[in-house]
């Protein structure tokens, strides 16, 4: 080794020159603007394929989306999902979900029951404080899920948007099913466009 | 799936509403110095750890500083799965934490178990010790951590400091 | 049939049950007893050359009379061939020689199965249970008949009544 | 009509050869092709077919390709012929069972998520198989379903028009309920006259239907079929047993099938080989009791039955069980083990039945007793059926020589039948040869039978019974099935021996094949007998009173047996409960209190007891009276056997937890036993069924039946000369006689749609078959009397007269009436006469000779309105309990 | 050996040139027994480690592991093999992306499945940027427990940034489940694109600033250099992958062996060191994540437009909009959602190069929906079965840079 490395490197050494050089980094820092963000005050833009609390939905008319077709419940891997189907007795080809359960603390957020749902009905919202002392309330009734649902209607489409699960064009948000065709209705409008 | 399963030792139903000056002067130290104790099991932890980090900055609640002793904490955060093989540890480092002493659940695992319905998970921390704040989420957020963090100070400002708490659990 | 497996035929030809070439891998079952000899082979023989244990697997077919199957995979990172190694064992008698003389890393894989499917492996040196704690008595948790939930242990916390 | 050539292969055709994807295949000549395919391993798609009748041809997928035909044909209706060059794979073949799905797509409506069959619907499967996607839009039929039937909904929107329904019902049935009709341009499926559905109800089309236009009522929308545990078990409603599928959700059991459906077309056929598979509609719709709100979830004791405050109150099982064993043992040091009696149901498994014996026998020390009843016949489609009965049963609608005879005559007419076998001279010369004086006698004895009087008494001419003995004797195979119609009337032990004597004389005795059999009511009677459920016999079938069997089964019990004389029956242990001999009842899971007329004196007798425990699912009439009611556990939370009547041992498995905190019987009566000082030490069923495998060697030899060989020789042997005379000498008065006072005979029985008390807890067969407390009359009866549906009528017997209502039912036979046994309201038993059989000792009480007179109309006015309500409240509670 | 008879060693002090010494009682010093977790700040999730140490030096290390064993494999049996997806999110929870494609991988592999080439690209371009967090996440934990905690700061906050974009591209930060069998489950939007962009241009740099602090600081020098050296041979033999084998100078990488996704499109080299201790392997971790950089670059310049997921109807999913319309489509939801696809029965193994090491997935299957037996090849685990034989001769205070060594991940390593 050289004399003038060899002195260099004590001169290194008794200077604390790495120190100093890491902390010209450090410096540089002082003028940059402060990365943290102030929480309660200030929110941080979530984004729309966010996969937060799950809702229900209703169509515009506000009829149930859901027709209790339990293929949510199997396809939820953690089996969080309970739905209770019955008949409607006033139109005897209605099936719906009299009851419906998403036990959120067994939840893992994966979004399958909402790529599961051949009507749309469920659909993740932006919602995540919801921390609670009492574990019961972490059970969603079909209330719950309703209230969701409203409250948080435009997080939940722009959750289908992002996700495929629906498109945002005009055409796409007229359809309308019916599981089945109701045919006791008689005031019904023809099928839906899309089988016209 | 049953309904959700109520643990052993679940904080529900207590009577806290008389407050008096003191007793707030009390709690608004409490709650503005809660030392969480290092106790990330899994997913959770990550998060638990990006919340300290900087982006998040957790010590603006008076809750960043991380101990790594159970002596010197008072919160105590369950991030992750709670195993059988791990719960005998948890409840013996909740034993040696001082009072008062809070529990967060934080996510799925900790509060029910989640998805793991399995033979080595324990369905909810809540079984052995008792858990102040759930917070729900696979793994929450930091902000749904903070949520709960928030929602733990806002509870610990309703607490009686010189009454005896009907549901303290005898360590 | 396999070149490899071909070659291990011709050493073995007691040893070697049957060859299985399916979706590009190479499957070969041998007979428990030869099951060391033909695991030294692949490791030493030059133009097999596996030096690289990839896992250490089982598998349980609660029908079949030899119900326990360990399979073994090795990688060649000079050659770059793989191969999977397979015996069989009855429950009776579920135990298997260790082929941790030959690969060290096979130490742990091999101790998770006897954790997990109750196989012993002859000549290891430290069998314990390795996930489970060791006084775990319900079973081998990844045997068929083992259900899903256990048997209670996963709820019973005696440590709750032990201060009290 | 037999099941289809695969599955009976011994038709006669010339056997040809035929190539296969290559292979050579030997067939027979004019089978269809699609069952010599599916006999060489390979599945053709296919929907319409089944193995159970003739292909029908209607769906179009299973095509395959035959040399030198230009287009595919249909495997299915196409035959087997010699030299036939078959291919079954193929891109075009592929393509073109496509194109089959895609029609029947393309009329599909939309409607998967809130389909019953979606997850088992053919059609699902196909489409899926066959990888169609893209289709040009579908159709809709829009047609409105059909909810007409009491059971069953027909979707038709979603029928792809296989027939499989129609063919079942038709060929495999017979009782062809439905046809197609074309309405609004569409073929669909429709009761026959389209009407509301009016048949047997036993649902086999909606198990064969592969798609979801037929669905179950009760299970409408419940379920989805993944999220349903299927559990093989046995039907324990009549002691047939047949194999069924319990499907339970959440602890609750939603539905019940059978190994016949569309989704065991193919493959092992092995569990459906012996019959078709199919269920009735007592398995099918009556399994709501199960889980029902009725149903007793804690014990109960009363601590005082006279004081006001001796209700039954809710124990817990440790004390309840205490208090059984302290009173128990207090009884047994105060009065000695007889006053202590047991009573069980035949609904148990052997393996409680086998427990509750020894526990009687080794740990109380006295004598069980199990009600042995018999029930009718079901359907028998084989060869040439001789239905004797006072009513036109559904039997009797197929059967070939329909003989009605006049109620109470059932035995005379085998005794005509005895008769002209011998005037006709059709006796089997080899069998009876062997018993010379044996003959003799029984010739002496019938010698002063008449036939004159017999046909004049039965109604049935000496042609008919001479026709009817020839063909009985001159057919290679007979199986004489006997049921309540003659064990349950009077001389009802001797009518048996009749018909032993019959097949005897026929030669049928002893012959494989043939034999006499009795169609029992409970499922497992034959188990019953068979574990020494019974007075005078030890597991195994060994007499109590054989001293080798007595000293086997005392070691291996480890306890001293009672006196050999000791045991009582039920018309006894009443007896002996009067008289006071008897302290303690044990009764699992029968109800005397309700299933024996009140001349009996049944509830007397039973206040008289010291101590009553009731163990039973329901709370039922004798429950009310127990002093300790201990829930029980019904089949479907319980494993067991179940041995039926061809002794066949069948599986009984565990399908859902037990109902609230309802205990199986064998863990109940293990830990009675426990407690009264003996070391039961089962853990499971299993363990007990494994010390009955020790006790009785090859029990359970894999669910084999039984050989079991009649002995004529012994049977003749032990003073049958000097029995048969007068078991034919003079007939015996009926109990109560007809004449111009009483001019109707009253016939208590089963409703096909009923089994016992037990079903009246299914709110699906009350449904089918409402409690409406009506009297079923012939149509012209009723037209001559003046009454009409609406009518109420008063019924004098000898013994009494009750008020009901009145409904016409097509099948009693003008002169008589009918009323189902299964429900007690008006309580009708109590109209009935009994009579003990003097040998057995089982009460006979299901005849009666009765006059009916309109009630005035403004009686009637009164009570019509008043009894329909009531009879809604009570369908009402009924649903509520079910919800 | 038991444990129990480890725990001590028995000196003779007896010198054999001395007669008579062999007389002299034997001298018994107590090893001392050191349990190290299950809590620890420093074990990186719940790792028992019983150290028997001479004074200072461990003689021998033993892990004690299953703390976070929750029955991965067992509970692969139950789900069909879609369902298992959010499970492998939760094996290495810092990695969840690497771990869906590997899962993926093998099942595609299982059903001989084509992955359109859009798709293999993103696929790629993701698991890179998952290569980056990861290693992003054990520089900063790393450097934390060795004691530089300002790397810990800096590397987070990079980190965020690329959290975010996850969140963005599937709507979870940790817990993706992005890829499905077959394809990924929603393609790249331009902000996505754009983002990604701004990164890799704004990145580079900061791998710089974060070596600032370390490749001079002598308290991490001498923490790394020559602790926890295994040589190429036993590395092997031990089963060792990713940058811990490669930092013993074998330069074992799938990406190159067997090359899937659109890595053979792509240029890159893979670092091998030469020492085999850590401070090779953290080389190796920073270079790769420059290497990482170069490859999402190719991949988006390279990119095909395309469909993003397989279409074999009778293993993906319909498009959703499909299902509304077409009864065919709503049918393949309801079998695929109920009862999964048809696996052929077989067994296959698929590795995949994650930033631990080799992950594989063996699985068997029986025919029908669900997996028969699903085996995890964690390389988290194996490392493990090499603590002892490195941790051998080091300082207590070592123990936590050979954890940290590996990139340990208790979630995949109990499984």
């Amino acid at each position: 080794m050289k004399v003038g490395a060899y002195t260099q490197k004590l001169l290194h050494a008794a200077l604390f020159y790495e120190i100093w050089d890491a902390m010209k980094v450090t410096f540089k820092h002082m003028f940059h603007r402060p990365i943290t963000f102030q929480y309660p005050r200030e929110q941080r833009t979530i984004p729309d394929a966010h996969r937060g609390a799950l809702g229900l939905l209703r169509y515009d008319d506000g009829a149930e989306r859901c027709v209790g077709c339990d293929l949510c419940e199997v396809a939820c891997p953690s089996h969080c999902i309970k739905v209770i189907s019955a008949e409607d007795k006033s139109l005897p080809l209605q099936r719906y979900a009299s009851e419906f359960y998403i036990d959120i603390t067994k939840c893992v957020f994966c979004g399958y029951c909402v790529e599961a749902c051949p009507v749309n009905a469920l659909a993740m919202t932006k919602l995540y404080e919801y921390s609670t002392h009492d574990k019961r309330t972490l059970l969603f009734d079909k209330k719950r899920l309703y209230e969701i649902g409203e409250r948080y209607l435009a997080d939940a489409k722009k959750y289908l948007y992002a996700h495929n699960q629906e498109k945002d064009d005009q055409d796409s948000r007229d359809y309308r099913y019916f599981f089945p065709q109701s045919v006791q209705k008689p005031t019904q409008p023809g099928p839906p466009k899309h089988l016209t | 799936m049953g309904l959700v399963q109520i643990g052993r030792h679940d904080k529900d139903g207590e009577l806290d509403v008389i407050t008096t000056t003191l007793e707030k002067a009390v709690n608004w130290a409490r709650k503005g110095s809660l030392w969480p104790m290092t106790f990330g099991l899994a997913c959770c932890a990550i998060e638990m750890i990006a919340a300290v980090s900087s982006r998040y900055d957790m010590d603006r609640y008076g809750a960043g500083v991380f101990r790594a002793s159970p002596r010197q904490s008072d919160l105590m955060i369950v991030a992750g799965t709670v195993c059988r093989r791990m719960a005998p540890v948890i409840r013996k480092i909740y034993d040696q934490m001082p009072e008062p002493k809070y529990v967060i659940a934080m996510g799925s695992c900790a509060t029910s178990g989640n998805i793991y319905d399995s033979y080595s998970v324990v369905q909810g921390v809540d079984r052995f010790v008792p858990v102040d704040i759930y917070v729900p989420g696979c793994p929450p957020t930091p902000e749904a951590l903070f949520d709960g963090i928030l929602k733990l100070q806002e509870r610990i400002m309703l607490k009686r400091v010189f009454t005896k708490q009907p549901d303290q659990v005898k360590a | 049939m396999h070149p490899i497996a071909e070659r291990i035929q011709q050493k073995f030809p007691e040893g070697f049950l049957k060859a299985v070439e399916w979706r590009g891998d190479l499957a070969v079952t041998v007979a428990r007893q030869s099951l060391h000899e033909v695991a030294k082979c692949l490791h030493d023989d030059p133009d097999m050359d596996f030096d690289y244990i990839v896992h250490v697997s089982s598998v349980d077919w609660p029908e079949e009379e030899e119900r326990f199957e360990v399979v073994w995979e090795f990688y060649s990172i000079r050659k770059r061939h793989r191969i999977r190694l397979k015996t069989r064992c009855s429950e009776s008698d579920c135990e298997v020689d260790s082929l941790v003389d030959i690969w060290k890393g096979a130490d742990f894989m091999e101790r998770e199965v006897y954790d997990m499917m109750g196989i012993r492996f002859r000549n290891h040196p430290d069998l314990r249970r390795i996930l489970m704690p060791d006084d775990y008595n319900e079973g081998y948790p990844l045997r068929k008949d083992f259900p899903l939930q256990g048997k209670g242990w996963r709820d019973t916390f005696e440590f709750l009544n032990e201060r009290q | 009509m037999a099941l289809k050539p695969v599955t009976t292969p011994d038709i006669e055709a010339a056997t040809v050869e035929l190539s296969i994807d290559g292979r050579t295949v030997t067939a027979k000549d004019g089978v269809s092709l699609y069952d010599v395919i599916s006999n060489t391993g390979k599945i053709v798609p296919a929907m319409c077919y089944h193995y159970t009748f003739d292909p029908f041809g209607s769906c179009g997928m299973c095509l395959v390709t035959v040399e030198g035909k230009k287009a595919p044909v249909r495997s299915c209706t196409a035959k087997a012929a010699a030299g036939m060059v078959v291919r079954t794979d193929g891109d075009d073949l592929f393509q073109a069972r496509k194109k089959a799905v895609e029609k029947h797509l393309s009329v599909h409506p939309l409607d998967c998520p809130v389909c019953d069959a979606d997850g088992h619907c053919e059609l699902q499967d196909m489409a899926f198989q066959h990888q169609v996607t893209n289709l040009a839009n579908a159709k809709q039929k829009l047609i409105p379903e059909d909810t007409r039937s009491p059971v069953l909904d027909f979707n038709m929107n979603r029928c792809i028009a296989c027939g499989e329904c129609i063919n079942v019902c038709k060929d495999v049935l017979m009782i062809d309920a439905l046809q197609f009709i074309k309405k609004g341009g569409f073929t669909q499926v429709v009761a026959k006259g389209d009407t509301a559905l009016a048949c047997e109800f036993c649902g086999d089309c909606l198990a064969v239907c592969p798609v979801g236009a037929i669905t179950n009522k009760y299970s409408k929308y419940l379920y989805k079929p993944w999220q349903l545990r299927k559990t093989t078990t046995t039907c324990n409603y009549c002691g047939d047993g047949c194999q069924m599928h319990l499907e339970t959700k959440d602890n609750e059991v939603v539905r019940v099938t059978s190994p016949l459906s569309w989704k065991n077309k193919w493959g092992d056929r092995a569990d459906t080989a012996t019959g078709h598979g199919g269920i009735c509609v007592r398995g099918r719709f009556g399994f709501q009791y199960i889980d029902s709100q009725a149903r007793l979830r804690q014990p109960l004791v009363r601590r005082d039955r006279k004081l006001p405050e001796g209700k039954l109150t809710e124990t817990p099982w440790l004390e309840a069980m205490q208090t059984v064993v302290d009173r128990l043992a207090e009884i047994k040091a105060k009065h000695g083990a007889q006053a202590i009696a047991g009573l069980i149901t035949a609904r148990c498994t052997n393996e409680e039945l086998y427990l509750f014996q020894k526990l009687m026998r080794a740990v109380i020390g006295t004598n069980p007793l199990t009600a042995v009843r018999v029930k009718e016949a079901i359907r028998v489609y084989k060869s040439q059926v001789i239905v004797v009965d006072s009513a036109q049963t559904n039997i009797a609608k197929l059967a070939s020589y329909p003989m009605v005879v006049t109620p109470g005559t059932e035995g005379l007419f085998v005794q005509g039948l005895v008769k002209s076998v011998i005037e006709q001279d059709l006796i089997d010369a080899e069998t009876t040869g062997k018993h010379p004086e044996a003959l003799a006698a029984l010739k002496r004895a019938v010698a002063d039978v008449s036939l004159e009087t017999i046909a004049a008494r039965t109604g049935i001419s000496v042609e008919l019974i001479n026709e009817a003995a020839s063909i009985f004797a001159e057919a290679p195979r007979a199986i004489i099935l006997c049921a309540e119609g003659v064990v349950r009337r009077p001389d009802g032990y001797q009518n048996v021996l009749k018909l032993v004597d019959l097949a005897w004389i026929t030669g049928k005795l002893g012959r494989p094949g043939c034999g006499v059999n009795t169609l029992t009511e409970e499922v497992n009677e034959q188990g019953a007998v068979d574990m020494g459920a019974a007075p005078e016999f030890l597991p195994g079938q060994a007499r109590f009173d054989d001293e080798a069997a007595r000293d086997k089964f005392a070691k291996a019990w480890g306890a001293a047996l009672p006196a050999a004389s000791s045991g009582a029956n039920l018309m006894e242990i009443l007896q002996r409960c009067r008289s006071g001999a008897i302290k303690a009842l044990y009764v699992v899971g029968e109800n005397p209190v309700a299933t024996l007329p009140a001349s009996l004196d049944v509830r007397t007798a039973l206040e008289q007891l010291e101590l009553l425990i009731c163990q039973d699912p329901f709370m039922t009439e004798t429950a009310q009276l127990a002093h300790i009611v201990l829930p029980a556990c019904t089949y479907a939370e319980k494993e067991g056997t179940f041995t039926n009547l061809e002794g066949k041992v069948l599986r009984v498995r565990q399908s859902m937890d037990p109902i609230g905190e309802s205990l199986p019987d064998w863990h109940v009566m293990t830990s009675l036993a426990s407690g009264l000082g003996s070391q039961f030490e089962y853990e499971s069923s299993q363990d007990i069924q494994s010390e009955i495998m020790k006790l009785l060697p090859g029990y359970y030899n894999l669910g084999e039946p039984r050989t079991l060989s009649p002995r004529p020789d012994a049977y003749l042997s032990n003073g049958y000369v000097a029995e048969v005379g007068s078991r034919y000498g003079v007939v015996r008065e009926a109990v109560s006689e007809r004449n111009d006072h009483r001019p109707f005979g009253l016939v208590m029985g089963q409703l096909l749609y009923h089994s016992g008390k037990l079903s009246t807890q299914a709110s699906g067969l009350l449904t089918i078959a409402p409690s409406a407390g009506r009297l079923h009359m012939n149509a012209q009866d009723m037209e001559r009397l003046g009454l009409t549906d609406e009518t109420r009528v008063r019924v004098t017997s000898e013994q009494g007269s009750l008020e009901m209502g009145v409904k016409d039912d097509l099948s009693v036979m003008p002169g008589s009436c009918f009323f189902p046994e299964h429900f007690n309201d008006p309580p009708i038993k109590d109209l009935m006469p009994v009579a003990v059989d003097s040998v057995t000792g089982v009460p006979y009480f299901k005849f009666a000779w009765v006059k009916i007179e309109p009630v005035s109309r403004d009686a009637s006015a009164h009570a019509t309105p008043q009894d329909k309500a009531r009879d809604k409240a009570r369908e009402k509670a009924k649903d509520k309990g079910r919800a | 050996m038991p444990l129990e008879d480890q725990r001590s060693t028995v000196y003779k002090v007896a010198d054999p040139e001395h007669p008579g010494s062999a007389s002299l009682p034997t001298l018994r010093t107590e090893e001392l027994l050191l349990n190290m977790g299950p809590q620890h700040p420093a074990t990186h999730g719940v790792l028992k480690v019983i150290l028997e140490l001479e004074g200072e030096r461990i003689v021998k290390a033993t892990p004690v592991m299953g703390f976070l064993h929750r029955g991965v494999e067992k509970l692969a049996e139950d789900g069909t093999y879609h369902q298992f997806i959010p499970h492998t999110d939760r094996l290495d929870y810092v990695c969840a992306m690497y771990n869906n494609f590997a899962y993926c991988r093998a099942v595609e592999k299982l059903m001989n499945l084509k992955v359109p080439e859009r798709a293999e690209y993103l696929r790629t371009i993701v698991a890179e940027v998952q290569r980056i967090i990861g290693h992003q996440f054990w520089l900063g934990t790393q450097a934390l427990d060795i004691g530089a905690m300002t790397v810990f700061f800096y590397t987070f906050r990079d980190r965020e940034i690329l959290l975010d974009w996850f969140d963005e591209l599937c709507g979870a930060r940790l817990t993706t489940s992005w890829y499905r069998i077959g394809g990924v489950e929603r393609d790249f939007t331009p902000s996505l694109v754009g983002k990604i962009r701004l990164f890799l241009d704004y990145f580079p740099p900061k791998i710089d600033e974060y070596v600032v602090f370390l490749e001079k600081n002598r308290i991490w020098l001498s923490r790394t250099q020559g602790v926890a050296v295994i040589s190429a041979e036993d590395a092997v033999n031990f089963g060792l992958s990713g940058p811990t084998l490669r930092g013993s100078g074998v330069d074992y990488d799938l990406r190159k062996y067997e090359s899937y996704g659109a890595y053979p499109k792509c240029e890159f080299s893979v670092p091998v060191g030469k020492n085999g201790d850590t401070y090779d392997r953290y080389w190796i971790r920073i270079l790769e994540m420059k290497e990482s950089v170069k490859i999402i670059r190719q991949c988006l310049d390279q990119i095909p437009e395309g469909p993003i997921m397989a279409d074999v109807p009778s293993v993906t999913l319909p498009p959703k909009d499909r299902v509304f319309t077409n009864l065919e489509s709503m049918i393949q939801q309801f079998k695929l959602f109920s009862q999964g696809f048809d696996a052929p029965p077989g067994e296959i193994y698929c590795g995949t190069e994650a930033h631990k090491g080799e992950l594989g997935f063996y699985i068997v299957s029986k025919g029908g929906g669900k997996p028969y037996r699903l085996k995890i090849r964690a390389p988290s685990f194996i490392h493990m079965g090499a603590f002892d034989h490195m941790s051998r001769g080091y300082m207590i205070a070592d123990a936590v840079t050979i954890f940290g060594t590996y990139d340990i991940v208790m979630g995949e390593c109990d499984r």
